[in-house]
Parts: structure tokens; sequence; C-alpha cells
């Protein structure tokens, strides 16, 4: 093969579900590219970054990949991506943009495909803005991501923010946030509770009976999450750069092909991969990869069609696309989201200035 | 010759012989793999004196595993950014000399071993267990919300920090570091098993209570050995940290103690060399079972209760036989 | 704070305590009984989940769904002590640990295998969903107070069952004495796979109860088996008693240090942000806090016989 | 008159409304046995864990070699030269026998916190060690596990164990129990023998032990001394008949 | 015909064998003593017989029935009760707890014992661990006793009890024997004693039987070479 592309991702325990949505849409954006001179080494990083580090130990010195991609989570993209491209690999993140990367921390080998960390929740700030909300009481897990979460609300949103909370990692009980939701009394709440969290919080939300409405970014309102919300997520506006129901030929494409694939809607995680694969192979057309300044050009051209529609790179290879807002609803007995309309436009992130290349 | 002492040789031989094989036949990623089982192996060898010869079941042995990792984390994140640590009463802006880092490291994580083992050594069987337990947890949630070191996210440490008369960035050469200490390591479990000291560990699992008639107090023998084996678990956190260039708070998860613990389990607890044949035993697996199926942790799970159901003493034990060494 | 939002906390807290008591109680019983530490338990608790959500989705019954996780686990809970752990009683804690935590992998695994990596659906029933309004305004999820009498159920009647009968006392000779129980004439194996399925049912129990308000997931059991750890610990080994009075501590002051440490570090601090971190961070530590004090004041525990 | 080495003065222990200890006074005078008889739970064991530090008196205080050790802990006890056995045995299972005294010797030496030498190589503590084991008769046991040994031969350990330590005095709750008649006549010679060395406090059942060795008998019941006197005035004592030693002693 | 039966009995622990061939029998309301130095058997016979130890060769045969290979819970249930050497009482549990967990119904309940032993009855609510060790081994033959046994197997259950409470243990296992026919099997270094109550002697000497008949008949020389008086 021409190239040989190593899949670091999460695919046993915890959070696998994401894992594995990005390895399906991924190997499924080769499969469509119609290449077969693409390689790929699929491992698994458990969730854990000591593990994600020695695995891509072994597909550098011992597989000797030119690119890497798959991560998940932030914290494992930080501990895995610095290394590897001072190593002269490519790195093509399909999930997970950690602020670091995009600013001080930018490298030439590192492409963003899916967003900065805080897009969606900008895009949420922008959207509470539009929507007229006055006060908002905004909560997140107490790490960098949540930090960076609530941060990147508070950029766009321009009303008063009543109360700013922070919950333990991996908590499963909110009961009591939610008392302080309810005493609140704001216009909206907005929140950022990935994975299992979000799960419980919204159907003990639903379940409490409060009527302040909420908003979310895309994570917690994603595929691999709403079969099991249920109705306690029923028309919930969120934010994400992709939709199941974004109208263009290469997303129509995409959605057919994973259902028929693998039996269930995608996730924004498998569309991002998607487009990673697609990425890839459309820098293979134009360089070699073993000519790393042509092969780094032709990436930054990002001369694909999105399943996003437009799609480029601002100068710290991290994408200038648009933001949607989406509700959640129920399809052919199904939830899933439909798109009500585009948050922000051409969006790109703050901490691009910070990047020197 | 006993049989066990053959065994180990073999196993030091071997650790040393296979990373200077595949550094002439230019395989990397194997002096790497050989680097991380010298390394658990190292932390191992902590929790085997306080678990094999103390009997003491910590299941928080991660604490010091992250403490010393943190320990390199911030020293070299500080030196990285030009940030002094503290300016009196001098100024020391962190450092990236390895040996400043393991005295740190086997200072902090002997300083929390102490504390951890004042307060969880009063208690003991089933409570000892699950309260080591919740401080690993409680240093775990500290690291995961401390956002200067980088929260959940961690630290990394661009480039492997110095030591002097070495290139630390060459494979090999850090794997002898690595390999060196972990000697020591052994070394220094081997003489405080026939020491005085020992004996008086030894007994005061078995019977507290006579070793206290006799004048010595438990408490505090049980103390001294919980304090030397979280230090040395902490420098193999250190060293962990620089072969990575990367510190997190998982380093701190109970998972991480659970492993150090079958580590110690599948060599054989309280055999001198356990540590080594567990750790490279759980690095062989997961290297292949990680190929064979998504599902390959089951299977290591699997593969561990037949070792606690039917191979008690672990590897070295069903080898070398079920006496332990009493020379 | 209001006194209304106070007091909503404070049931808050009591309530978490009641579902942090539905986990330990069987922990703790196991322990106790058996003198065996049952790293294992948590994927009990998230298979008596899984079982209900299946059930409940194929049933549309959610009673259905609960029975089936009491019978899925005890099922488990007894194939594991037939297979595994009655071979353990006599092994110290070190072998216990390293082969229920070989369970952990084992069963996580073949959760993920059988039902795939997503989360299941598992909602409360149409009968027990809402609000109430409770005397003082306090507007209270009906389903959490059901909670609540569930948990005390369960402590009432494994209080009676441990203390009073002759099969609680039966176990806890055959504790003390395992091989002196049977020469008196006591089928002490049969006893200890009865108990341990007990206990089993209990952590199915609370999985499926829980589930219905949290997220039905491949490792959902973890998390709680160390908040049970941290309960056991501080109400005492072995004792229903200590398991209750210290999950309704644990659930009150982590709940209550959440909410209120926030606004303690929020009077004094300027920047509201950073306070609001810091307060936190110290509240996801405080419960071992309280635990480090115990450790200090009662090394055996609140409830727990001196060693 | 000489000087006590251990003297205990007015000593009162009560487990909840239970009397254990009333009013205790004993002395244990230099080369003595001093027997300490009395029912089953008269509070013999309660005593002797008070002397040996495990149990603090309620009230009361503790003389050893003229010093009050009653606010001092086992260990420190146990250092000043005060050796003990249990009623129930108590060694060390998984040491040798070997080993089991020299762990014994070690604390009376207080070298436990030396890390880097090798302890079974050290010529003179192991030549102590197997003398202390020749003495009791288990020279030819010294590699066997205490596990392994047979109860009688446990005892024996215990006594060894406590003769390493070199005591001022000796603790001993109940040696003959489970010796047999042989192993029981063993013994009473050897603990003739050991008087010379420091002096015993002898709890115990074996009325023939007792008679033959005892210098003063002191009888306790319901936590209360009833009688201390010689072996022949115990045994004439109506009370102490009556409460302890039955009818049929006359055939002793 | 004999209620306990063993025939060319073998055992061992682990790879060191203790038992080489002891036969013995306790007939119907007899009480039989098993003797011997320490260290040659005795325990280890009598964990045979309640199946706490498997044989490695020979027959144990109870009432007629076989029971070799039986679990000890089951040998228990045909009415052997036990008196373990070293007492063995239920630390954790009370001194009523320990005497009703395997109480089985009949003439031995918590009043008969209490009568028996009136101290188990003033330390009723007290836990086994603080007991004294002569309360610990008046509750363990108590606790045997509450099985309601046909067969009553005392390990050295005189072994750190008052002279005065051994005669009155001596006149009650007498008294049990006239007044309830129960069989018993008993071991106990005093010789003198034994004289009194049984009808039969057992000796063991390096886990063979060497010796057995009417203990009246017992010469001074048998003693003098097996049992060392
Ligand atoms: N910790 C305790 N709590 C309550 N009662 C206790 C405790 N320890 C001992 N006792 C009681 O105190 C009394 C004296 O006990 P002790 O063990 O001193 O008796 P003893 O004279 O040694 O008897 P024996 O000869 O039977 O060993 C007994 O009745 C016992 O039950
Ligand atoms: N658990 C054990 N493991 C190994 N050997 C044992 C064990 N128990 C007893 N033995 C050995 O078996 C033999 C017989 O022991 P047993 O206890 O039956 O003797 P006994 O006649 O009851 O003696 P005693 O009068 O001292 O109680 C002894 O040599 C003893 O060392
Ligand atoms: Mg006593
Ligand atoms: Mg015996």
């Amino acid at each position: 093969a021409d190239v040989k592309v190593g899949l670091i991702s999460t695919l046993s325990g915890g959070g696998a579900a994401l894992g594995v949505d990005i390895r399906d849409g991924f190997l499924l954006g080769i499969e469509h590219a119609g290449v077969d001179n693409v390689e790929v080494v699929v491992e698994d990083d458990q969730r854990k970054p000591e593990v994600a580090v020695q695995v891509a130990d072994e597909l550098i010195q011992s597989e000797e990949v030119d690119i890497l991609t798959g991560i998940v989570f932030s914290n494992i993209a930080l501990a895995v991506v610095p290394s590897a491209v001072n190593q002269g690999k490519f790195y093509v993140s399909p999930n997970a943009g950690p602020s670091q990367l995009a600013g001080r921390g930018c490298h030439p080998n590192y492409f963003n495909v899916s967003w900065q960390n805080d897009a969606m929740h900008e895009a949420a700030g922008a959207y509470a803005n539009d929507a007229g909300y006055e006060s908002a009481f905004i909560m997140a897990p107490n790490y960098p991501a949540g930090q960076d979460g609530l941060t990147g609300f508070k950029r766009f949103y321009e009303g008063e923010v009543v109360s700013e909370v922070y919950t333990k990692l991996g908590q499963t009980d909110y009961a009591a946030e939610i008392a302080q939701i309810r005493a609140s009394e704001a216009d909206v709440a907005y929140f950022f509770l990935p994975g299992g969290m979000g799960i419980s919080f919204l159907k003990q939300y639903a379940d409490a009976g409060v009527d302040i409405p909420l908003i979310g970014p895309g994570f917690s309102f994603d595929q691999t999450i709403l079969p099991a919300v249920g109705d306690a997520a029923a028309g919930v506006r969120n934010t994400s750069e992709w939709s199941p129901d974004l109208d263009n030929a290469a997303n129509q494409r995409f959605v057919e092909g994973f259902r028929e694939a693998y039996d269930r809607i995608p996730s924004m995680y498998a569309a991002q991969a998607y487009d990673a694969a697609q990425l890839i192979v459309s820098a293979m057309g134009k360089a070699d990869v073993s000519d790393a300044d042509a092969f780094r050009a032709a990436l930054r051209e990002a001369d694909f069609d999105s399943v996003r529609g437009d799609f480029e790179f601002a100068p710290n290879q991290h994408p200038i696309q648009d933001v949607y807002v989406r509700e959640v609803v129920q399809q052919d007995g199904v939830w899933t989201n439909m798109i009500v309309g585009p948050s922000l436009q051409d969006h790109s992130d703050v901490y691009g200035e910070d990047c020197n290349m | 010759m006993r049989r066990e002492t053959i065994i180990n040789a073999a196993l030091a031989i071997g650790l040393l012989a296979i990373p200077l094989w595949a550094h002439v036949t230019g395989e990397i990623f194997t002096i790497t793999l050989s680097t991380r089982v010298a390394i658990l192996a190292l932390a191992a060898v902590g929790l085997n004196l306080a678990l094999g010869l103390g009997g003491l079941i910590s299941f928080g042995h991660a604490a010091y595993f992250g403490l010393g990792g943190y320990a390199m984390g911030i020293l070299a994140f500080h030196a990285q950014n030009y940030d002094p640590i503290f300016t009196w009463p001098f100024v020391f802006a962190g450092t990236k000399q390895m040996l400043v880092i393991w005295v740190v490291a086997l200072i902090v994580s002997g300083l929390a071993a102490f504390v951890i083992g004042m307060l969880t050594l009063r208690t003991s069987g089933a409570y000892f267990i699950m309260a080591t337990l919740a401080f690993g947890q409680m240093l775990y949630y500290l690291f995961v919300s401390w956002p200067k070191y980088g929260g959940e996210d961690g630290m990394s440490i661009y480039l492997r920090n110095d030591f002097p008369g070495v290139n630390t960035l060459d494979p090999i050469q850090f794997f002898l570091i690595c390999y060196v200490l972990l000697m020591l390591g052994i070394f220094v479990s081997w003489r405080i098993a026939r020491s005085p000291f020992g004996l008086a560990l030894q007994a005061s699992r078995q019977n507290a209570e006579r070793v206290e008639t006799v004048g010595i107090t438990p408490f505090r023998i049980r103390l001294a050995a919980f304090v030397i084996s979280g230090m040395i678990t902490g420098l193999a956190g250190a060293l962990m940290a620089d072969l990575n260039r990367f510190v997190g708070p998982t380093m701190f998860s109970w998972q991480t103690s659970g492993e150090i613990m079958i580590l110690v389990i599948l060599g054989g607890v309280a055999r001198l060399y356990g540590p080594v044949a567990g750790a490279a035993l759980f690095i062989l697996l997961e290297h292949w079972l990680g190929g064979v199926s998504d599902y390959w942790l089951a299977f290591v799970g699997a593969l561990l209760l037949l070792v606690v159901l039917f191979a008690r003493g672990g590897l070295i034990g069903s080898l070398a036989g079920r006496e332990v060494a009493h020379d | 704070m209001t006194t209304i939002l106070f007091i909503e906390q404070v049931l808050n807290g009591l309530q978490f305590g009641v579902m942090l008591f539905l986990m330990a109680a069987g922990l703790t019983l196991v322990f106790g009984v058996m003198g065996l530490i049952n790293l294992a338990h948590g994927s009990l608790y998230m298979i008596g989940a899984f079982a209900a959500a299946t059930v409940s989705a194929a049933t549309g019954n959610f009673v259905l769904g609960l029975v089936a996780a009491l019978a899925a686990a005890a099922m488990a809970g007894a194939v594991v002590e037939i297979a595994v752990i009655r071979r353990l009683y006599r092994r110290d804690h070190l072998d216990q640990v390293l082969a229920t935590f070989a369970l952990i992998l084992i069963f996580s695994e073949g959760t993920r295998w059988v039902f795939g990596s997503f989360p299941l659906y598992l909602d409360i029933p149409e009968m027990l969903s809402g609000p109430v309004t409770l005397p003082g305004g306090i507007e209270y999820p009906v389903y959490r107070l059901f909670i609540i009498v569930m948990g005390l159920a369960v402590a009432a009647l494994l209080f009676w069952l441990i203390a009073r009968t002759r099969l609680g006392i039966q176990i806890r000779a055959g504790e003390a004495d395992r091989e002196m129980i049977a020469a008196l004439g006591i089928d002490i194996s049969k006893l200890y796979t009865v108990v341990f399925a007990l206990g089993a049912a209990l952590a199915g129990m609370a999985g499926a109860l829980v589930g219905a308000i949290q997220s039905v997931e491949v490792g959902m059991g973890e998390p709680v088996l160390i908040l049970a750890f941290v309960t056991i610990i501080i109400g005492g080994i072995g004792s229903i008693k200590g398991a209750f009075v210290g999950a309704l501590l644990v659930g009150l002051i982590d709940t209550l240090g959440r909410t209120m440490l926030p606004l303690v570090f929020g009077s004094f601090m300027a920047d509201a942000s950073a306070a609001t971190t810091v307060g936190s961070a110290l509240a996801s530590m405080l419960i071992y806090i309280l635990m480090a004090g115990v450790l200090i004041a009662r090394p055996q525990g609140l409830f727990g016989a001196a060693a | 008159m000489t000087e006590p080495v251990l003297e205990i003065r007015h000593v009162h222990k009560n487990f909840g409304a239970l009397r254990a200890s009333h009013d205790i006074n004993l002395t244990l005078l230099p080369g003595e046995i001093h027997a300490l008889i009395g029912p089953n739970g008269a509070g013999k064991s309660t005593l002797i864990k008070q002397i040996a530090g495990n149990l603090r008196p309620d009230a009361g205080e503790i003389r050893f070699l003229g010093q009050d050790v009653t606010e001092l802990d086992t260990v420190s006890r146990a250092r000043m030269g005060l050796g003990r056995s249990f009623q129930i045995s108590s060694v060390i299972p998984e040491f040798t026998v070997l080993q089991n005294v020299v762990l014994a010797l070690q604390g009376a030496q207080g070298t436990s916190y030396h890390f880097f030498r090798a302890v079974l190589k050290d010529r003179e503590t192991t030549a102590k060690a197997r003398e202390a084991a020749e003495r009791v008769g288990l020279g030819d046991r010294l590699a066997v596990w205490a596990q392994d040994l047979s109860h009688g031969e446990r005892r024996k350990l215990e006594i060894a164990m406590a003769l390493a330590l070199e005591p001022k005095a000796f603790l001993l709750d109940e040696p003959m129990a489970g010796m047999g008649t042989e192993g029981a006549a063993e013994m009473t010679r050897f603990l003739d023998q050991l008087r010379h060395e420091a002096p015993i406090l002898l709890v115990e059942h074996d009325m023939d032990a007792v008679f033959s060795l005892a210098d003063r008998i002191s009888v306790l019941d319901y936590g209360e001394i009833i009688a201390t006197g010689t072996v022949e005035e115990i045994r004439t004592n109506p009370e102490v008949r009556r409460a302890y030693l039955g009818e049929d002693e006359e055939a002793v | 015909m004999a209620l306990l039966q063993l025939s060319g009995i073998e055992a061992a622990y682990g790879a060191s064998q203790a038992l080489f061939g002891v036969d013995l029998e306790v007939a119907e309301g007899e009480v039989v003593a098993l003797m011997g130095r320490n260290g040659m058997g005795k325990t280890t016979t009598i964990r045979v017989a309640c199946g706490m130890l498997p044989a490695r060769a020979g027959r144990i045969a109870f009432d007629g029935q076989d029971i070799t290979k039986l679990p000890s819970h089951k040998v228990a249930r045909l009415g052997v009760g036990l008196v373990p050497e070293g007492r063995r009482c239920f630390a954790p549990l009370t001194v009523e707890e320990n005497l009703v967990a395997a109480a089985r119904p009949g003439h031995w309940d918590f009043e008969a014992v209490s009568k028996l032993f009136p101290r188990l009855a003033e330390r009723r609510d007290q836990r086994a661990a603080s007991l004294s060790g002569g309360e610990q081994q008046m509750l363990a033959i108590g606790r045997a006793l509450m099985t309601n046994p046909r067969l009553l197997i005392l390990d050295e259950a005189t072994e750190g009890l008052a002279p005065v409470v051994r005669q009155e243990i001596w006149a009650a296992i007498g008294k049990l024997k006239a007044e309830t026919g129960l069989a018993i099997l008993v071991v106990d270094k005093s010789l003198k004693e034994l004289a009194k109550v049984a009808d039969r002697a057992v000796i063991l000497e390096r886990g063979q039987t060497v010796w057995t008949g009417g203990i009246d008949t017992l010469e001074r020389e048998v003693t003098d070479r097996y049992l060392g008086v």
C-alpha cells in the first residue's frame, strides 16, 4: 500500500461507542473513496492515555505508519499527538480539538477535521442570544474540556449568567444540580455533560418537571446517546456542525451507506471520521506521503466533498465551517436530530491567533 | 543452585538481552516494550515489598505511581516554561535533570505513603484494601480538577529529561537506565527480605500480637515498609512519565492500582523476581491479545481467573515449586 | 440559598444516600458474612440494569424488568459463587481481589459483546414519573421517593435477616469458622451460595432502580462501587446499620458539599468562575476527607466491631 | 525482705457490670514461682493481660523492677524484660522454629530497623536462638515450620520465645494445657529450673504441677484474691476447696 | 452393633501421612476413651470420623451406614456432635447465638444446657471472644449437645478447666451415659478421671491402633509403654 494509516480509538470499556463509530466511519470513507492503496491498522486505546502512547509507539516504531488518526478524547490526543508529530508523522483528528493544539501547541503535521472543542459551545451561546434568553444557568463537569466549554459559551452569550456550576467528572446523580436550576429561575439552562453523564442528567431533568428549557452541545444529543435517553430529550435544541439530515450529496451517500453497512444511523463522530478518510485520500491524489512538504500542502487544500458541505482549513489547520442548531425529534420510531437552522457561519476558533506556524 | 535462582537469572538476563538484540536488529518497538516491562516491574517490586512481605494489600499504589509521575511532570513543566515553582528561599524553576526528579519523586511519594500509611495502617484486612483504594481515588480527583497541571488532560513533556552522559532519547540508553534502577530495586528488596526488619515485617503479617510481646511495634514496622514500598513505586512512576513523555491523572486511577497488583500476583507474590515475570507476561498478553479481538480484555480476565484459581504462586511459583525460600 | 432549596437539597442528599445504601448493602452483606471482598459487585449492578432495560423494552413493563433484574443478578451471583468464589473463601483477600477484578473484565466485555457499546434505554414507569408537591412547596420526583421507600424496606429486611434469624446466625458463625459450622451439621456451601445470590440480587435491584434515572451502559458499576466502598469504610464492614448510616452521611455530605462549597468560595474569591472550580474540586474530595476523618477517629468504622 | 520484681497494687478492672479484677494486690519475688489459680472466668487471664500491657486497668498501679509501668504499652514492657506466653498458642506460623526464636531475640536487641544485614547470617544471634530452642527440647526441630509442629511442641516454642528475651520475669498462662501427662511432667521439670533465671507468675489448672512447683499460691475468685499462701495452706483452705479444687483433690 | 466403626483408616495432611491403620468401635450407649501421646493421631482420627478430613484408605460406618465419603455436615446430621480440640467457638457471636446456631430439636435445649453450665446462662449475651478460656470450653460442649447427637465426641474437652468444673463435667458425662444412653468418644489426658467413666479404651501409637480393651483391664505396663504415665 502507498499509505499506511494507524487508527487509534477507544474500542473497549466506557466510551467505546464513540470509538466504534469513528472506526466504522473512517473505514466507510476509505471504501467509498474506492482506493485500494490505503492500509488501515486499527488499535484500541482502552480510553487510557498511557495505553494510547504505547499503541502509538507501536504504530510508529513497528508498523511504520505514515498517518495517525482516530482518537476520541482530548486528553488522549494530548498524550499522543505532540510526540507523534514531533516524530514526523501526520495526525488527522476526527474528533477532539483541545485548545492547546489549536493555539500555541499547533503543528504543521496536525490537522483537525472535526472542530476546535469550543465551537459547539460558542454556537450554543450565539443561539441563546438569537432565541432571546436573557439569563442562563450553565453547567459542565470539572475538567479542562468542561471549563473550556463554559468559557466558550460565555464568549458568545450576551445575557446574564446567573449561575455557573461544575460537577464531578463521571457523576451520575444530578438531583442537587436540578434543584439549583429550578431555583435559579433562569431563562435557559445550558449544560455540557458528555456520554453517560448527559444521559443521566436528561432523564432526571425530564422527570423533575422543571420547565426551564435546555440547550446543549451536540455531544449530549448524539446518535450514540439519543436512543438511551428516549423522549426525555424530545424537542431539546442543540448545536452541531453536522446532522444526518444535512442536505448535500456527500452526506446522503454517507448516511445511506452507513445505514446499509452497519444498520444504524451514523453519529457525528462517524461523519467526522468519514471526512478524515476523505481528506487523506484527497491528499494522496496530489502528493506522495513520503514527500512531507507536498503532502502537507495537499492536506491543507482540503479538496474533498465534506459531508458538512463547505469546509476549509484556517491557518492553524482547524476547520472553518458552519455550526447548526438542531432539535431532537422522533423519526420512524428512532430518536434523532433535525436541523433547525444555522447558528454560526464560517466559524473558526479564537486560538488560531496564538498559533505561529 | 535452587530452581528459583536459575529462573531469576534467566529473567534478569533475558530482560537485558532482548532489547540489546532488538537494538542491533533495529526493532525499536521491542526496546520500548522492554522498557515498559522494566518500569512496571519496578513499580511492582515496590508493591511486592508491602504486599508480599508485609501482607499489606494496598489497592492504592497508583497514588505513589501517579505522584512520581507528576513529580516529573510538574518539575519538567516548570523548567519547560521557565516558570519558577517557588522563589523562596531560593528560586527553583523546575528541572529537566532526571537525578533531581528522582529524588523529588522518592521524597514526595514517600511522604504521601507516610501520611496515607498513618491513616490506613490503623485498619487491616478488607478495610485496608478499601481505604487505600479510596485514598488513591482522592488523589485522582485532586489531579483531575487541578487546572494548573492540565486537569484531566494531563501534561505533555515534549522532550525526555536529561541524565548526565546519556542520550535519553535513544531508546536503548533510556532502557538501560530503567534496567539498572530495576535491578537496584530488586537488590534493595532482596536485602530487606533477609534483614531483621524483613523478619519483623513478615512476622507482623502473620501474628501481630506475638510480635508485640517480643518488644517490636508492628505498626511502625509496617509503616516503614509501606513508605519504602511507596517510594519505589513512585520512582517507577517518574520513569513511566519519562518513557511516555506524558503524565495524566489516569496514573492515579484504581485500574492502575489493580494492574500493579496483577503484575505482582501473575509473577508470584513475595517472589523476588515475581514482578519481572508478571510485568513481562502482562505486556506480552496485552500486546498479543489486543490484536485478536475487540473483546480481548475478557480474555485477559479469563486468564487471570485461571491463574488465581489454578496456578497459585504465579508464574514463578508454578515453575519453581511451592515452598517460599527460607534461606 | 433559600431555606426551601436547602431542605430540598437535604432531601436530595438523603435520597442519594439511600441509593448508595442499596448498592452498599449487598456489598457489606457479602463482606461481613463471607469475608469476601467482591469487586465484581459493580458488574452485578450493571447486569441488573441491563436485564431490566432489555425486559422492560421487550414487555413494556417496568415491574417485569425489575423482577428480571433481580433474577438475572441473583443467577449471575449464584453461578459466580459456584464457579469461582467458592474456591476463594480459604484464600486471603488478595486472591479474592484479583479474581473479582478479573470478573469485572469478563462481565464488562461480555456485556459489550452481547449488547454492543451503546447505552440502553430504560425509563421510569408511567405511574411513578413526574414530580409531586411536598408540604412547603417542594416539588419532588415521585420516583425518587419510591427509591427512598425501597431503600428503607431493604434496610429493615436485611437488618432483621442478619440479626434476628437463625439463618443470619449461621451465616455469621460460618464467617467465624467455616469448618466448624459444617462439622455441626450446617451445609455451609449452600448457605453461602444463597447469601451471595442475595447480595447479587440487591446489587441487581439497585442497578435496575437507579438505571431508570441514569445511563445504562457498560462500566456503570465501577464509580458506584468505589462510593460504596467509602460508605462501608465509614459505616463499618459487615454492619447493615453501618452501611445505612454511612450511606446517608456520604449522600448528605456529598450533595450539600457540592452545592454549598462553591458558594462558600464564591463569597471570598474575586473570580467567580475560579471559585466554583476550586469549590467543586474540593467537593469531589469531600467524602474521602470524611473517610480519612473516620479512619483517624474510629479505624473500625462508625458501627464496626473493634478488631 | 528482697524487693519484688513485679508488684501489683490495688488494681481494678470492670467489663461493664462485671468485676474482672477487684482490688488486686500481688507481688512476685526474685527466684519464686507464684501460682495464680482460680475458677474459670475468675479473672486470671485478665490480670495477666493487664500486667503485660494488653489491657489498661481502670485503677491501680503496676510496678515492674521498681518502676511504675501502668502507662506503658506492651512493647515497652516486653523490652523492659517481661516475657509472656499465651493461653492459646501464638507463634509465627510460616516461620521455622529458628526464625521464631530469632525474631524474639531481635525484639530484645532492638535491631528491627536494620534493613541491610542478613539476619540469619548473624552467628551470634543464631547461636543464642539455637540455645534457647535446645533448652525447651526443640533442638532437632529448628528447621520445621511452626505450623507443622504438634500442639505440644508449639507450646514449647512459646516458652523458647519467651526465654530468648532473657526476661526479668515470666508470665505464663497455662503452659501445661494440652501437654499430655508426659509433656506436663517434662514442663514441670523445666519450669523448676527456669525459676533460677527469673521469677515466674504461673497461671495453671494442672494442680499436680502447681502443687509441686509453686512457692506461693494466690487464689482468684470473681475478680478478688480470696487467699494467698503456701501449697499446704491453700490445699487445706476450705473456701478454696469449695470454689475451686472440688472434693477429690485428696488423691493428689 | 457398633454405632461408629472405623476400620483400617489411613489419612494424611498433604504429603505427610498421619494415620496408618486405625480401628475403632463405639457401641450404642458406650463411652470409649481414645488415648495416646501427643501427636499420635487422636485428633486426626476424630477429624476423619467427622468427615473433616478424607480417609485415604479404610471404611467408616455410622449406625450401619457407610459414611466414608460423606461431607462433614451430613455426618453431623446423622447424629455426631463434636467438641473440637481448641474450643473453636464462633468468636463474634454471643453465647446464645453460638448455642442456637446449629441446634436441632431434642432433649438438649438452652434450658438443659444452662442447667449443666449455669455460667453460660449468666453470660448469655456476651460475645464468645471475650469469654474466659474455661467458659469457652463449656460453650463448646453445650453447642455440641444442642445438636442432640447420638454420639458425642470430646477432644480434650476438659483442657483448661478448673478441677471443680472438670469433676462436674465428668459427672455430667457419667450422668449422660446412665440416663440418656448417649454414646461418647472421649480424648483426655487424665487417665484417672477417664477410668471412672469410660467402658473401653483405644490406644494409638504413631497413627495406629495398638491396644483395645476394657478400661479396667489396662495394665500398668501398657500405660507406661504407650502413655508414658
Ligand atoms: N473484653 C471483655 N468484655 C467483657 N467481658 C470480658 C472481657 N474479657 C473477659 N471478660 C470476662 O471476664 C471474666 C474473666 O475472664 P478471664 O479470661 O480473665 O478468666 P480466667 O480467669 O483466665 O479464666 P480461664 O481459667 O477459664 O481462662 C470472664 O467472665 C470473661 O467472660
Ligand atoms: N494441619 C496439619 N498439617 C500437617 N500435619 C499435621 C496437622 N495436624 C496434625 N498434624 C500432624 O499429624 C500428626 C497427628 O496429629 P494429631 O493432632 O492427630 O495428634 P494428637 O494425638 O491429637 O496429639 P495432641 O495430643 O498433641 O493433640 C502429628 O504428627 C502432627 O504433627
Ligand atoms: Mg484464662
Ligand atoms: Mg489432639
